[in-house]
């Protein structure tokens, strides 16, 4: 049976060492040893990423709880630091990319032919191999029409790379001069 | 000025006149620069979006003879490069020709609330992609990863950890190489082995006209109108090598302002 | 003018990011800021890592110092931990890490950016670790660039483990394009 601290600890050093957020439930498993009881567990990691938590607020890193769980992340306070350090200039990505991910983000699960009717032009392999690539989309399996075009969603990762936690928290779309079917309709008149 | 430009690429709809100003066989095009021409409108729809913006018209009565105009101007100067047009373009070129003929029909009073307006689809679809289009650019904005969010890591201790790595097959390897091949061709245009010396030379004119005058030049005034249209796409392309390597920067204060071009501040 | 507070946190922050360990002249350099009095800001970054040093007793990590400098490491005690997150992974390599072992196996000596180019995404540092840690690859020494970027290559146990004598056995490039191609034009198609 392991103590608070121990746990607290032992989050911490996986937080630290992981290439991807870890969720709760992953965290648990991890520290799981023969006799635990899961449930007293739980309760510790559960408790454990209170304290680091509260903790960080005096570390240069804090706790952050994205798509795919909790990370420890820089404070944005020391980025004027980084930046001299981090030679890597962060990547550009077209406009193409993006509003493939866009539609993809707000209007998932959608076909390719769904997105090129958005965008009026079509979308390139390569941008959907490199949203795939990314770990920033996925294929949802096939879509009951002719042709059985593949349906795309998002993943974990993107929450993740763009720092949300769930779809919700995407940015509202601007329908300002919304719902376009008033305007057609005004058109109409 | 850039009435006089608009004049003569809409004069060059003709037939005729385009064949005039015909880019000459050997002129050689850095494939970057093709690159960043296309790369400058996301298709037919962001085409028009930005027509329509850049006059603030009213995008619920798109006035089509206007926009149709100048959509077609645009599609003559892509053509005029060589360069090969997705065939959206023109499907939009066609849409918009059938829209114009459209609205010129009169329509009869007592029907006209029966009718859609024949820019009805149109307008649902450009205001469509406008919201995603500022979506995309929200997303683009949000904080990022190794941009403005940095991931707090630690190394593993030198004591080394027991794992068993996953098994990997010569064949795999090879599988994955020709892929990244294959990719890598996509994402790159064919090369071209012609080199031409006017792009270089342009160049050269281009860097000693932006030292004789120290500061911002405008874009327009490097061009020289007594030109003919050959000799002003030697000097966009120019520029856009020079733009490519960080010699020179453009700089425009908020959209639809004027462009301003600068000898590239070295920073190292 | 930084106190020894604000230096201690900046030290901390970049030690957490960097890919590399940190020399006591690069911390100082990538703290400096205009009217900085160098020896003292020396002096703040010596006091901070003897802070960071003591401080780390109570935590996951512990600041290390080593030939090229100061690095943050996990304590051994949390192995056992860090052992199990490493089995959970994966039983099969990435395809971005497959990709990556193709092109240095290929295109050696490569630095990491001309890999970016090829592939069209960024590398992480921890696919180059996993290779390194696997001994299918090394470093080679430094590019003569900007920047200074590391070369890598493969390793002796890279040809043993694939079978191979020497690198010329790996498949010629030419046999391994035209096949290709036509896989591309038929889906194309």
């Amino acid at each position: 049976m392991m103590e608070l601290n121990e746990v607290r600890r032992a989050v911490e050093a996986l937080l630290l060492v992981a290439e991807d957020p870890l969720s709760r439930t992953q965290l648990a498993g991890l520290l799981k040893e023969h006799d635990e009881d899961e449930s007293n567990l739980s309760a510790l990691v559960e408790q454990s990423l209170e304290l680091i938590k509260a903790d960080c607020s005096e570390r240069a890193y804090e706790l952050v709880e994205v798509g795919s769980g909790f990370r420890l992340q820089v404070r944005p306070e020391f980025n004027k630091w980084i930046g001299k350090l981090w030679m890597q200039r962060p990547r550009q990505y077209s406009r193409a990319l993006l509003e493939t991910l866009a539609l993809i983000a707000y209007r998932q699960p959608i076909t390719r032919g769904e997105i090129e009717q958005v965008r009026g032009v079509s979308v390139s392999s390569y941008t959907i191999r490199t949203l795939i690539d990314r770990g920033w989309i996925r294929e949802l399996g096939a879509k009951d029409l002719p042709g059985r075009p593949m349906m795309y969603g998002t993943t974990r990762s993107f929450l993740d790379y763009f720092n949300l936690k769930t779809l919700d928290d995407l940015p509202p779309l601007h329908e300002l001069q919304s719902p376009a079917n008033d305007i057609v309709d005004s058109v109409t008149q | 000025m850039n009435d006089e430009i608009q004049e003569q690429a809409v004069a060059s709809t003709t037939p005729s006149a385009s064949d005039d100003y015909a880019v000459p066989d050997d002129l050689f095009i850095p494939p970057d620069a093709l690159i960043v021409i296309l790369e400058a409108f996301e298709g037919p729809l962001d085409l028009l979006l930005y027509l329509i913006r850049r006059k603030n018209l009213d995008i619920l009565d798109i006035p089509v003879a206007e926009v149709t105009e100048q959509y077609m101007a645009y599609i003559d100067v892509l053509t005029s490069l060589r360069l090969e047009l997705a065939g959206d373009y023109l499907v939009m070129a066609a849409t918009l020709a059938e829209l114009k003929s459209r609205m010129l029909l009169p329509r009869k009073s007592d029907e006209a609330e029966e009718e859609e307006d024949p820019r009805a689809e149109l307008v649902r679809r450009l205001l469509e992609y406008e919201v995603f289009q500022k979506a995309a650019e929200e997303i683009d904005e949000l904080p990022r990863v190794d941009r403005d969010i940095f991931i707090a890591q630690v190394d593993r201790s030198d004591v080394p950890v027991e794992i068993d790595p996953p098994k990997v097959e010569l064949r795999e390897l090879l599988i994955a190489f020709t892929e990244v091949l294959e990719r890598d061709k996509m994402r790159r245009p064919h090369p071209i082995d012609i080199e031409s010396l006017s792009i270089r030379e342009r160049m050269t004119n281009l860097l000693t006209q932006l030292a004789n005058r120290d500061g911002y030049v405008s874009f327009l005034e490097l061009f020289d109108h007594t030109e003919s249209r050959e000799g002003a796409v030697v000097t966009l392309l120019a520029l856009l090598e020079l733009i490519r390597d960080s010699v020179v920067s453009v700089i425009q204060h908020g959209s639809y302002e004027p462009i301003f071009v600068t000898r590239a501040h070295s920073s190292g």
